[in-house]
Formats: structure tokens, C-alpha cells, sequence
């Protein structure tokens, strides 16, 4: 069922030739997916997807449609080659996929290495019920560190590019008494959402979530109060210039944590280093970096954002 | 000093040289006077060796292992105490005659000229002294790339023309004939060095060692073995000096050194007696020789009857070594001093010719011998030691060709030497002729040359005559070559 | 554990961390010092390792967070990887060092900072995955470099910079989904991710089809990667607009990383028998790095752009790297590592000599070059150097790398490949050779006469590495050592 | 044949082409890059699936379900989903500089611009 839909919009944005309408049909289809990783078992994955995909990318497709227009040219060329590609392409995968094991077959042999060590002994090593973020924070923690400094990354591309955007105001929409009204929303709602964030980064041992999607949330809640409030006010909360100095601030918080453990001649990322007790130490180390990922998530989405919604259109 | 010093002596002195010379470029009176004293060090330090290797000593010398197995390392044996002699003995009289021409023709980038001269000497030492392929091979390259800035001197788009062909053939031939050729020879035999009867018997059967026989032959393209010849006369666009350098000192010397070397200490004369291709290789030593001789017949322009003249003379070379009779192989080796001392002279009178009277072709030459006695003394002295009349170098050499075809009852290169002799007489004769005995033109009111350079082409025509008188020295060294004494 | 045990790590996060550093900071002078010092910091971290290897230490596993393998991730040094580490962390400090002046005339001045931040994660990023022994870390680290490199390219001054940073996102981007398509086939057929791992379960399941597809999947991603023809119109514009710094860094670093990478996948995780023998990678690879070895110099002739031709001749030349690859003998393979490790100092000292041009002329055009070589002596004497090596003259390191790919060839008899290396040495010869007429050999344009030298800064770092082209020509002690010991790990198996 | 087995990756292969074709053959670089995000969304779904268990419970401990799903690939594609959304990020705004430099985000109109800068070097 899902899949039937997910095809069906694949294939409208394909033919589609109103980019507006093909960022829309983006959106939901990482919508859609995120509902077939919650129908696979993925929360997390699930919870991210929808932030993400659903909800930063579309932004940001959005913000750069505003600059570029939203209409593609029909081209006449020859699809034959792109078409023979993706053809031969398709044609290995589906080779390669032919004697693989069965979805959700319990024996396949992804189920049977690694992965049943993590659920054995993931609360014995970490104490975090969430396998998830016990994978993500602590076994595969210098994934994650790297996953930070590519969010890092980005922001600082992204700043090479654009600049950190400076604090003019955007043109707002709606009559005034319109905005009068959002802002009042707004104001309404975002307390709430800053709640909703806090308790994902810290609750993420324990339920899906964690620094990724808090950072996502705290930023989407900047996001709005600029929408309504424009520039001016937000740069009166957070300077656009400090973000990416938090961003920095984020991945350097997550190293540090990680080399801490080298001075007590402990291997980089040995959170069992921190405290007297190993399993206190990982659920110490594993708050901080989540700490470390949610600040830079956080900072690095909105300085994006505030780097292309102040940016002029082209005349 | 200890023989192996004076090697390395031998060696870093032109390229030391050449530095200084670099750096002294601001000061020229101080540069031209290094670009005398430098030789005259080389000439030295190469005669103080002399006795020794004379003595059969093989003085040697390893710089450092490059790859596992290969080595940069040098030893000298007679043969190429031959070629290194002759070049010390040259290299002086050649600056001080390339002081004299670009002087006197005021050319530009001097410095540049004069290290690069230097470096190309260092080149051909190199190449006399290696004591394995890769060390050849390497001088070799040097030698080449050395020799580039001076062929594209005059930088306009003919010189570079010539240039860039020179270089093309040259560099092409290397890396694509020889390099591959010495790769083999080092997966077939497991080793480059250079060994008395050679490294190749029982490695490889006779069709492959012919096949290696050829990329030798003509990967080696400064030997000039026709076809492969055209980058000397396209060469001709140098200055003079550049033109001896190439013709006499060091470049084509190289090349048949080179061939000489694979030749006798690579394959081995007796495995050459078994190869069906060695005969091939006679073949076409003999027809270039014709074919050569045949083509300066019909060239006006002095110096390019004189290049074609250098491809013909260079074929004796391979032709006496491939006639496979002791005394023809030491007229091969008696023939790179011969001919390098015949031709030097020639080029220089040619080159004095240019500067004083801008001539450049032979029909221009009418009664030049009065106007300048001693330019022309020299070159009829070069000329007919080109001939091979005696008492001259070139008879010395051609003496002994003869003797060893005649021993090994060689007729056909009996015949290939008689005919090419007369052809060198027919495209001689008639220079002398036309300077000596023809009415001069009216208009020609000029001089002798510059004194630097007469004295540079008297001093080479006396050897060229002293050569013939005491041979001792180089003969001693061509019987020590493994295979030239009966 | 001591200092010694954790310079695998050190070699990464030093940069790591100094990027975000300079950021914070935000001042450019502090960003270049602080670069310049991580930078180092991890060569000398990456010479410690080096040492060890060279003294016999064997393979190094360093098992991060102190999970053992293949729970957690491991690095891995080994002679291959620490060689590589090496080039890579030593480029980092010439190009730093070098970097200041050019980057001042080149960048504008409130973008430098993150210039120097984004070189950093780009040295990180490749350092991380020459080390890592994790398939997924690895991709995870390909796009730390890769991001930064987009950003770098794109700071070039004319605006093709932009559209060959995008076309170079898209098809890296494309190359870096194929990579995870196929570490997601092998993680679903053996439940693993660690590279010593895979390799000890893939032999079982060499007639899957699975893996089959995952070793295409990875072949053609890290194809992508390494520009391998016809795979390769994104690199030559990219390494043309980008700042001199930046072509000259990526030039002798990216590439060689995907080269190594594919050695790594090819030989330590698939292994020999199955990647060559079963799959028969080199029918495909031989031809095509023979192609590209050809026809990509002789297109190198015909550019104007100086850049632009070394960039083509950089594509040829990793052409060379396959041959050696899918000549796939133990003295093919040294060949291809040993031109590794060689390519990567001449293109080095050719792209610095280029930007120290780039500083004085404005422009590597070569119709703005002539007589360059006398206005320039010693930043055109680098780049002849940095050229002869490039073409393989004798006593440059160039002339090691020819000599073992055409021993390869003899030994196996292929004298056709024998005759491709020849013709492309010669056509090498050509576009040097145009630019050594026009530098030396045609008369300067008037008004321009006299000395015009490039700053000591720019010529130290230049000359050192022309110099190392000629030293690793003549003591080859270390560059075919390593290599070859590195062989002797890559066909014994697991890394 | 183990059709039902295997159908869900033969959907998510047409997905992910779905997207690769887009991303070759379309000339907009917009629409390039949003292909290049439905490729790789559909390369996560691929992933999840492989950890997926049947009958198996959300990777999150409790003492209700015995039987979890594979928690490992769940990590990986988080972190791929991020690696995803940088690339995009910068994509974006290099899309938005070109226009800038262009005028244009049509592949084709900005070929013709380079290809003439090229011949005027020339």
C-alpha cells in the first residue's frame, strides 16, 4: 500500500515540470517513507526522516525556489542514453537482489553477526535501552562524531557560498492584522515546541530521538518565530553570526568529550573512561555528545536558513 | 688522488662547472674565463687516468642503488677511456672556440649556452664512464636534454623547428626503442651490467635477441643509423660550436659509443657471430654509409653536407664492429677519435667561414682559400682525413677497417668501404678545389676569423695530422676492448 | 595505553577538531596557524606511524571507544595505509604552508578563514578514510572530504568554479550512493562492516549474486570517485577554477585516495581471487586505463589553461595507477602504488609552481606565459623539474614509476601496453615541451622585461617538493619499499 | 520463487531509479538534486529493510516483545539521512549562486555559456 503510493508520487515528480509542485511532492514522499520506517520498526529513523526530509529540505528547497523561480524548461533531448543507464543499472540490482535472504526473515545473516550482540548486551555495556542511540552514541560513536562534522560541514559550505546573512527584514506576508494573528500562534506554540525539543534530546536513551532531532525541532522553532517576526527580532535573539560559531562549538564539544578519554590513556570515544563506574560514564558521555550533535544540528539548520532567506531574489 | 677520486673528479667537474658558470652569468670576463679553466681540469684529471687504465686497471665507482638491483655506478674500461679522451681533448679547444663565435656573432643568452655545453660534456662523460645500461641510459638522457637549449639557441621559429625534431627523434627513440629494450635485457639476463662477453648468451633464442638487436640498434637514435638520422641535419639550425658539440664532441659520439658498448659488452662478439641478424645489421650499416655519401654529394649548404658526411662517417663505426673481425672492431674504435677529430675541424673552418665572410654554401667558395689561409689549410687537412689519406687520422682508421675486412675475407664491406671512399673524395675534393684554384668573386673584402677561433681549428687539424703519428695510445686502448686484439 | 598507541587517531582528529577551531575563532591570520600547526601535528603523527610500520610493527588495530571489532570501529594501519596517510598529511603541510600569500591574492579576505577550516576537514576527511577499517565509516569520512571539497572548488574567481563544484556534487554524490548500495549488499549478506571481518566471510559467498552486484556497486562508486575515464568530466573544470591551493591539494591528494580506496576494496576486502580471477575486473579496467592513458594526453596538448592540462594529464595518470591495478601482479600492484605516492609530489610542485604564476601573472593562460621562464627563473625551473618528472626523464621520481609498470607489462608478455606507456610518455613530452618554448624560447611581451620573482614563501614549499621529485628518483628506499611491502599485505589477505 | 519476499526491494530498485533517471537525464538542477534525494531516500528504505525482522519489535528495550529488529542499519541510515540533507544544503546554495552568475539553472543554457567562454580564451 505505501509502496503503491510511494511509487505513484516517484513518478509524478518525475514527469512534473512545476518544481514548486515537485518540492511538494518531495515532501511527501519522505513522508510516506517515514511511515514505512515506522511500519519497519525504525522510530527513530522514522522521527528523522519526517524533520528532515519533510521538513528541513523542503524549507530549504522552498527558500531557494523563491530565488531561482519555479518553472524548468522542457528540453528536448534523446532520453535513450539516461533511460539505458538506469536500465542497466536496475537490471544489476534487481541480479544482485535475486538470491538475497527474504525481508524480515530472522535468520538472514544481517540478523545474525553483530547485530544480536547489541540487543544482548547493549544494556548491560551502556545502560541505554535504546538500542539505537546505544549503537549510535557509543558503538558506532565516531560515526556519529563524523556525522556531526558533516553537518558542521555543510554549514560552513553553505556560509562560503551564501555568506551568514545579514539581519535586513524579509517581506512578510499576510495584512498586518494576519501577522498580528500568527504571532500570536506562534508565541502560543513555541514555548511548547522548545519543551517537545528538550525532551527528545534528553529523553533519547530511552525513547526514539535524541541531539539530531531536538537540534531539528529547536531550529524549526527559530524558523517560525522569523517567519513571523522577521529578521531583526530573531537576529536580537541569536546573532546570525554567533550560529556557526555554535556549530563549531557543537563538534568540538563532541571531540572533546571523545579525547578526554585519551588522557586517561583510554581509546578515543571510551566514555567508560569518564566516571568511576562504566556504565555512569556512558550514560554521561552519551548526554554530553548528543548535547555536542543537538547544538550544532541546531545552529547549523538555522544559520542555512537564515543564509537563504536573506538572500536577494535576482532581478 | 686514488683512481676512483679522479673518476668522480672527471665526473662532477662539468656539471660543478656549469653551476659556476650559472652563477657567474653577471660577470662575463670571470664566466669565459671558467669556461676555459673548466676543460683544461677535465683534459687533466682525464690524462692523469690514463696511465692506469692503460696499466688494464678498471677504476669504479657506485653512487647509489636506485632500485634493488640497480645501481648508478661507473668504471672505466678502454673503450670508454677512449671516447672520454677524445672528448676532454676536444671539449677545450671547443669553448675557446665558442668564446671566439658567440662573441664575435653576438648572440644572446650566453650563460645559458655555456652551462648547457658544459652539462652536455658531464652528459657524455657520464655516458663514456657507466659501468651498467641504466647508467648509460641515464647520461644518455641528460646528454640529450642538455643539448636542446643549444640546438633552439637562436629561439626563432626555424631554430625551434629543428629543435623540437631533434629532441622528438631523439627522446622518442629513447624512451620508446631503448628503454623497453633495456627493460627486457634486464627481465631476460637479471642484470644491466656491462660485462666483458656480454650478458645476453643463453637467455633469450635468436629471433628475440635479433628483435632486442634492432631496438639497440636504432633506439640509440644519436648513432644516426639511417632512417633515423633526420634530427642532424634539422640540428644544423644551432650555431657552429652547437654543430661540433653534436658532430664530434659528444652527441653522435655518444651514440655510437653507446652502440659499441651494447654491442661488445651486451651481446658479446661471439653472440653476435651467431645471430643471423648480425648480418642484417652489416646490411644496413653499409647502406646508410652509400645512401649518406650519396646525398652530401648533391648538398650547396656547407654544413649539411657536412651532417650527411657525420651519418655516413657513423656507419663505419657500426660497420667495423659488425664486420666481426678483431682488427675492423679496433678501426671502429679508432674511428670515433679519428672522425671526431676530422669533423671538429671541419665545422670549426665552416663556422669561421660563417662568422668572417657569411657564407654558407659551397658555391660561394670560389678562391676563399687566399682571403683566409688558415682556416682553409685546416679544413683541406680535415677534408682529406675525412678521405682517409695518409698521413692522417682517417687513414689510420680505415686502415685498419680494411685490414680486418680483409683478414675476415669481408669483401662486400671491402667494397662498401672503397666505394664510400671515393664518394667522400667526390664531395671533398671539390671544396678544396673551388677554395684554392677557382677566381675569387669580386665583392669579398673580409678577412681571416677571429684569432680564438683560428687558433681553435689549427690546434684540432695538428691533431688530427699528430693522430696519425702517434697512435700508440689509442691503439693500446682499442686492443684492451675485449675481442680487438687477434 | 602511551602517546604511540594513539597516533592513529591523533592523525585525524588534529585536523578534525582544528577546523571547527578556526571557525570559532574566526580570525584568518589565527585560521592559518592553527591549520598550518594541525597540519603538523598530523604528519607527524602520520611519520610516527610510518616509522612503526617500517620497523615491523605489522598491522595496528585501534578499536575506537574501546569496542572491540566488528562491534565497534576500528583503524587500521598497515604499510599500504600508513604510506598513504603519509602523502596525505605531508601535501597538507606544503599547501598550508604555501597557502597564506596565494590565498590573500586569490580569496576574498572574509572567506578565507573558512577556506583554511574546509582544507582541514578535506586533510581529515581523506586521512580518516585511508585509516579507517570500516566500510560505512569510510563512506561517512568520502563525504566529510567530499562537502568541504565542493565548497573549496566553488571559491574559485570565475564562475565555471560553480557549475564544476556542482557537476562534481552531483556525480560524486551519485558515486557515494553506489558505494553505500553496495556495503549495504555485502552488510546484508555477511552482517558485518568491518573490513577484516568482511574479508574473512566474502569467500563463502563468492558465488552469491548479491555480492557480486555489492562489488560492482563499490567498483563503479569509487570509479566515480577517482575520475577513472570515461567516469572522469567532472575533475578537469574543477581542478581548473578552484583556487591554486585547492587544485593543487586535491590534485595530489583526492584522487590517490579513491585509487587507494580501491586497492583496499579490490585486494584486502574482496581479495585477489575473487575481484580479478572470479569477476575479472581487470578485463574492464585494463582497457579503459588504457584509453584514458592515451586519449586524455593527447587532449592535454590542446588546452590553453595550464591548469586545465595538468588537469587532463592528472586524469591520464590515474590512468596509469589502474594499469598497474588491473595488471594485478604483485609487481603491477607496486607500480601502481609506487606512481601513486609519485604522482602525487609532481603534481604537487607543478600545481604550486602554477599558483605561484597564478600570484604574479594572474593567470596560467598560456598565452600570457611567454618568456615567463626568464621573468620567473625559479618558479618555471620548479615546474620543468616537476614536468620531466611527469614524463619519466631518468633520475626523477617519474622514472621509477614508468620502470616498474613497463617491467609489469614484460613480465607479463603484453607489449601493447608496453607501446600505450610509450606513446603516452611522448605525448607527455609534447605538452610539457609547449610550455618550456613558450616559457624559455619565445621573447617576453614588452613592458614585462626584467625579474619579476614569486615570494620565498611560495617558492620554498614549491622547491622542496620539485626537489622531492628528484630525491625519491634517485632512493627509492622508502616509495618501492613501502610499496612493496604493502603488496606483500594486500595478497596476504586481510588489511 | 519467493516473490513476496523479495517484492518489496524490486519496488524500492524501480524507487531508487526512479530517482537516478531524474537526476541524469533531467537538465534542471533543481530537479536534479531532488532526484538525487528521492535516490537516496529510496537507497534508506533499502537499508531499513534489510533489519527489518519479522514480527520483530521497534530496536527499543522492554519487557514486553523477545524479538527486535535489527537496530544497526537504523544508525547507519541516520547518519545517512544527514550526510543526505548537507548535500543538499550545499547543493541548494550553489544552485543559488550559479543563478546569480547565470541567470540560469538550466543545464543546458549555462553548457552553452561555459563552451562560449572557453572559445573566447581559445
Amino acid at each position: 500500500m505505501l509502496l503503491a503510493l510511494l511509487l505513484a508520487v516517484a513518478f509524478a515528480a518525475v514527469r512534473m515540470r512545476d518544481l514548486f509542485s515537485v518540492v511538494m511532492l518531495f515532501s511527501i514522499y519522505s513522508l510516506l517513507t517515514a511511515a514505512l520506517f515506522m511500519d519497519l520498526d525504525a522510530v527513530d529513523v522514522a522521527f528523522t526522516e519526517a524533520a528532515v526530509g519533510a521538513g528541513v529540505s523542503t524549507i530549504l528547497m522552498l527558500a531557494s525556489l523563491r530565488l531561482v523561480g519555479r518553472s524548468e524548461q522542457a528540453r528536448r533531448r534523446n532520453p535513450l542514453l539516461a533511460l539505458s543507464v538506469v536500465a542497466v543499472t536496475g537490471a544489476a540490482l534487481i541480479y544482485g537482489l535475486s538470491d538475497a535472504p527474504l525481508l524480515g526473515d530472522p535468520n538472514a545473516p544481517a540478523q545474525q553477526h553483530v547485530a544480536p550482540y547489541y540487543i544482548q548486551n547493549a544494556m548491560a555495556d551502556t545502560g541505554v535501552p535504546n538500542l539505537v542511540t546505544a549503537v549510535l552514541a557509543s558503538y558506532r560513536g565516531f560515526d556519529t562524531f563524523g556525522e556531526t562534522l558533516v553537518v558542521f560541514t555543510a554549514g560552513l559550505a553553505v556560509m562560503l557560498l551564501l555568506g551568514s546573512g545579514r539581519a535586513r527584514d524579509n517581506q512578510q506576508y499576510g495584512s498586518e492584522d494576519d501577522r498580528n494573528i500568527q504571532r500570536l500562534v506562534v508565541r502560543a506554540l513555541i514555548p511548547w515546541i522548545l519543551v517537545f525539543a528538550l525532551y527528545v534530546q534528553f529523553h533519547g536513551d530511552f525513547g526514539a530521538g535524541g541531539g539530531f532531532q531536538a537540534g531539528v525541532i529547536f531550529a524549526s522553532a527559530f524558523v517560525l518565530f522569523d517567519l513571523v517576526h522577521g529578521h531583526r527580532v530573531t537576529a536580537q535573539v541569536i546573532p546570525a553570526h554567533w550560529l556557526p560559531r555554535l556549530g563549531a562549538l557543537g563538534a568540538l564539544i563532541y571531540g572533546g568529550v571523545g579525547l578526554c578519554s585519551l588522557f586517561v590513556g583510554q581509546p578515543f570515544l571510551d566514555y567508560a573512561a569518564l566516571a568511576q563506574d562504566p556504565i555512569a560514564g556512558q550514560h554521561l558521555g552519551i548526554l554530553l555528545v548528543e548535547l555536542g550533535v543537538g547544538l550544532t544540528v541546531f545552529s547549523v539548520i538555522t544559520a542555512i536558513y537564515y543564509a537563504f532567506s536573506t538572500r536577494e531574489q535576482l532581478r | 688522488m686514488s683512481q676512483p677520486d679522479l673518476l668522480a673528479l672527471a665526473l662532477l667537474l662539468p656539471f660543478a662547472g656549469a653551476l659556476l658558470i650559472a652563477l657567474l652569468g653577471r660577470q662575463p670576463r670571470l664566466r669565459d674565463a671558467l669556461v676555459l679553466i673548466v676543460p683544461l681540469a677535465l683534459l687533466a684529471t682525464v690524462v692523469q687516468l690514463l696511465p692506469a687504465v692503460l696499466g688494464g686497471a678498471q677504476p669504479s665507482l657506485t653512487l647509489l642503488q636506485v632500485m634493488p638491483g640497480l645501481t648508478l655506478s661507473f668504471s672505466i674500461e678502454p673503450l670508454g677511456m677512449l671516447f672520454a679522451a677524445v672528448a676532454a681533448l676536444l671539449w677545450p679547444a671547443a669553448s675557446l672556440y665558442s668564446i671566439g663565435y658567440l662573441k664575435a656573432n653576438r648572440e644572446k643568452h650566453q650563460t645559458r649556452f655555456h652551462a648547457c655545453f658544459a652539462i652536455s660534456i658531464g652528459g657524455a662523460v657520464g655516458v663514456a664512464f657507466a659501468a651498467n645500461l641504466l647508467t648509460l641510459f641515464i647520461s644518455y638522457e641528460v646528454l640529450t636534454l642538455a643539448t636542446y637549449p643549444l640546438v633552439a639557441h637562436k629561439a626563432d621559429t626555424k631554430a625551434l623547428r629543428g629543435a623540437r625534431i631533434y629532441l622528438g627523434v631523439l627522446l622518442s627513440t629513447s624512451i620508446g626503442l631503448l628503454l623497453p629494450a633495456i627493460l627486457w635485457t634486464w627481465a631476460a639476463a637479471g642484470t644491466l651490467d656491462f660485462r666483458p662477453g656480454g650478458i645476453l648468451a643463453g637467455t633469450l633464442d635468436n629471433g628475440l635477441l635479433g628483435i632486442l638487436l634492432f631496438l639497440y640498434a636504432y633506439g640509440i637514435g644519436k648513432a644516426a643509423l639511417m632512417p633515423l638520422h633526420r634530427w642532424l641535419p634539422a640540428a644544423m639550425v644551432a650555431p657552429t660550436p652547437v654543430s661540433a658539440l653534436l658532430h664530434a664532441v659528444a652527441v653522435v659520439k655518444a651514440g655510437v659509443f653507446s652502440l659499441l658498448k651494447v654491442l661488445v659488452y651486451v651481446f658479446g662478439i661471439d653472440l653476435l657471430r651467431e645471430l643471423p641478424a648480425s648480418t642484417w645489421l652489416f646490411a644496413l650499416a653499409a647502406a646508410s654509409i652509400l645512401i649518406a655519401s650519396t646525398i652530401a654529394l648533391r648538398q650547396d649548404n656547407l654544413k649539411r653536407r657536412l651532417a650527411y658526411s657525420t651519418v655516413s662517417q657513423l656507419s663505419y663505426v657500426l660497420l667495423g664492429a659488425m664486420i666481426l673481425a678483431p682488427l675492423s672492431l679496433l678501426g671502429a674504435a679508432l674511428h670515433i677519435a679519428a672522425h671526431a677529430f676530422g669533423k671538429i675541424t671541419l665545422f670549426f673552418a665552416a663556422g669561421a667561414i660563417y662568422t668572417a665572410a657569411h657564407k654558407t654554401e659551397v658555391s660561394q667558395l670560389g678562391g676563399i682559400g687566399y682571403r683566409m689561409p688558415w682556416t682553409m689549410t685546416a679544413f683541406s687537412i680535415g677534408a682529406l682525413s675525412m678521405i682517409g689519406l695518409p698521413p692522417l687520422a682517417g687513414f689510420l682508421s680505415k686502415w685498419y677497417l680494411l685490414g680486418g675486412a680483409w683478414q675476415s675475407e669481408h669483401y662486400a664491406a671491402m667494397l662498401v668501404i672503397t666505394i664510400s671512399t671515393l664518394l667522400n673524395a667526390a664531395y671533398f675534393v671539390p671544396i678544396i678545389h673551388a677554395a684554392w684554384f677557382k677566381p675569387a668573386d669580386a665583392h669579398s673584402d673580409h678577412g681571416e676569423a677571429p684569432p680564438s677561433i683560428v687558433a681553435a681549428l689549427l690546434f684540432t687539424a695538428l691533431l688530427t695530422l699528430l693522430l696519425c703519428f702517434s697512435y700508440e695510445i689509442p691503439l693500446q686502448l682499442a686492443q684492451a676492448i675485449p675481442g680487438g686484439s687477434p | 595505553m602511551t602517546l604511540s598507541d594513539q597516533l592513529p587517531i591523533l592523525a585525524v582528529v588534529v585536523p578534525l577538531l582544528a577546523s571547527p577551531l578556526c571557525v570559532l575563532i574566526g580570525n584568518r591570520h589565527a585560521a592559518w596557524l592553527i591549520a598550518l600547526l594541525a597540519a603538523v601535528g598530523a604528519f607527524a603523527a602520520s611519520a610516527g606511524l610510518l616509522l612503526a610500520q617500517l620497523q615491523g610493527a605489522g598491522p595496528v588495530s585501534y578499536a575506537l571507544g574501546d569496542w572491540a571489532p566488528p562491534i565497534g570501529i576500528e583503524f587500521r594501519v598497515d604499510h599500504l595505509s600508513a604510506l598513504v596517510l603519509l602523502i596525505v598529511s605531508a601535501m597538507a603541510v606544503w599547501v598550508l604552508a604555501y597557502a597564506r600569500r596565494s590565498v590573500e591574492a586569490e580569496v576574498a579576505q572574509d572567506k578565507q578563514t573558512g577556506l583554511y577550516a574546509a582544507l582541514l576537514l578535506v586533510h581529515a576527511g581523506l586521512a580518516g578514510i585511508v585509516l579507517t577499517g570500516d566500510a560505512f565509516n569510510a563512506f561517512v569520512f568520502l563525504e566529510i572530504s567530499s562537502l568541504a571539497s565542493y565548497a573549496l572548488i566553488s571559491m574559485g574567481r570565475d564562475r565555471r568554479a560553480l557549475t564544476a563544484a556542482f557537476q562534481y556534487l552531483v556525480m560524486g554524490t551519485l558515486g557515494a550512493t553506489f558505494i553505500l548500495i553496495g556495503i549495504g549488499f555485502l552488510y546484508m549478506m555477511t552482517g558485518t562492516l568491518n573490513m577484516a571481518d568482511l574479508a574473512e566471510r566474502l569467500p563463502a559467498l563468492s558465488d552469491t549474486r548479491t555480492i557480486q552486484a555489492g562489488f560492482a556497486f563499490i567498483s563503479v562508486g569509487i570509479a566515480l570517485k577517482l575520475a577513472m575515464f570515461p567516469l572522469h568530466l567532472w575533475l578537469p573544470n574543477a581542478y581548473t577554477y578552484a583556487p591554486s591551493v585547492v587544485s593543487a591539494f586535491l590534485a595530489a591528494t583526492a584522487t590517490k585516495v579513491a585509487v587507494y580506496l580501491m586497492l583496499r576494496f579490490v585486494f584486502s576486502v574482496f581479495g585477489h581471487d575473487f575481484a580479478i580471477a572470479h569477476m575479472h575486473l581487470d578485463y574492464l579496467l585494463l582497457p579503459l586505463a588504457a584509453i584514458a592513458v592515451l586519449l586524455l594526453s593527447l587532449v592535454a596538448i590542446f588546452q590553453y589553461d595550464l591548469k586545465r592540462m595538468l588537469a587532463y594529464s592528472s586524469v591520464a595518470q590515474v590512468g596509469y595507477m589502474l594499469m598497474g591495478l588491473a595488471i594485478a601482479t604483485p609487481l603491477g600492484v607496486t607500480a601502481s602504488i609506487v606512481h601513486l605516492f609519485n604522482h602525487a609530489l609532481m603534481k604537487g610542485a607543478l600545481f604550486l609552481a602554477l599558483g605561484a604564476v597564478m600570484w604574479r601573472v594572474g593567470s596560467t593562460h598560456i598565452g600570457q606565459l611567454s618568456g615567463i621562464g626568464q621573468r620567473m627563473p625559479w618558479t618555471m625551473g620548479a615546474f620543468l623539474l616537476g614536468g620531466l618528472s611527469l614524463i619519466g626523464v631518468p633520475l626523477t621520481a617519474g622514472f621509477i614509476s614508468k620502470w616498474y609498470l613497463v617491467s609489469a607489462a614484460i613480465a607479463q608478455g603484453w607489449w601493447w601496453l608496453i607501446l600505450v606507456i610509450v606513446i603516452s610518455s611522448l605525448l607527455a613530452v609534447i605538452y610539457i615541451w609547449r610550455v618550456v618554448e613558450t616559457a624559455w624560447f619565445t621573447p617576453s611581451p614588452n613592458g614585462t622585461a626584467g625579474r619579476a620573482e614569486a615570494p620565498l614563501s611560495l617558492l620554498l614549499p614549491t622547491w622542496t617538493l620539485a626537489l622531492a621529485n628528484l630525491y625519491f628518483g634517485i632512493d627509492t628506499s622508502l616509495s618501492v619499499g613501502m610499496a612493496e611491502a604493502a603488496v606483500g599485505g594486500l595478497f596476504g589477505g586481510a588489511p | 520463487m519467493e516473490l513476496p519476499g523479495l517484492f518489496n526491494y524490486w519496488v524500492v530498485v524501480v524507487l531508487m531509479m526512479a530517482g537516478f533517471y531524474v537526476v541524469i537525464e533531467q537538465g534542471n538542477l533543481v530537479k536534479k538534486l531532488i532526484g538525487l534525494g528521492l535516490f537516496q531516500a529510496s537507497v534508506f528504505i533499502f537499508y531499513i529493510s534489510i533489519g527489518k525482522v519479522a514480527d520483530g519489535a521497534p530496536p527499543i528495550l522492554g519487557d514486553a516483545a523477545e524479538l527486535y529488529s535489527n537496530p544497526l542499519p537504523h544508525v547507519l541510515i541516520l547518519t545517512a539521512i544527514v550526510v543526505g540533507v548537507a548535500t543538499t544544503a550545499v547543493g541548494l546554495s550553489l544552485i543559488v549562486r550559479i543563478h546569480e552568475q547565470y541567470g540560469s539553472v538550466e543545464e543546458d543554457d549555462i553548457h552553452r555559456a561555459d563552451v562560449q567562454a572557453d572559445e573566447d580564451e581559445a
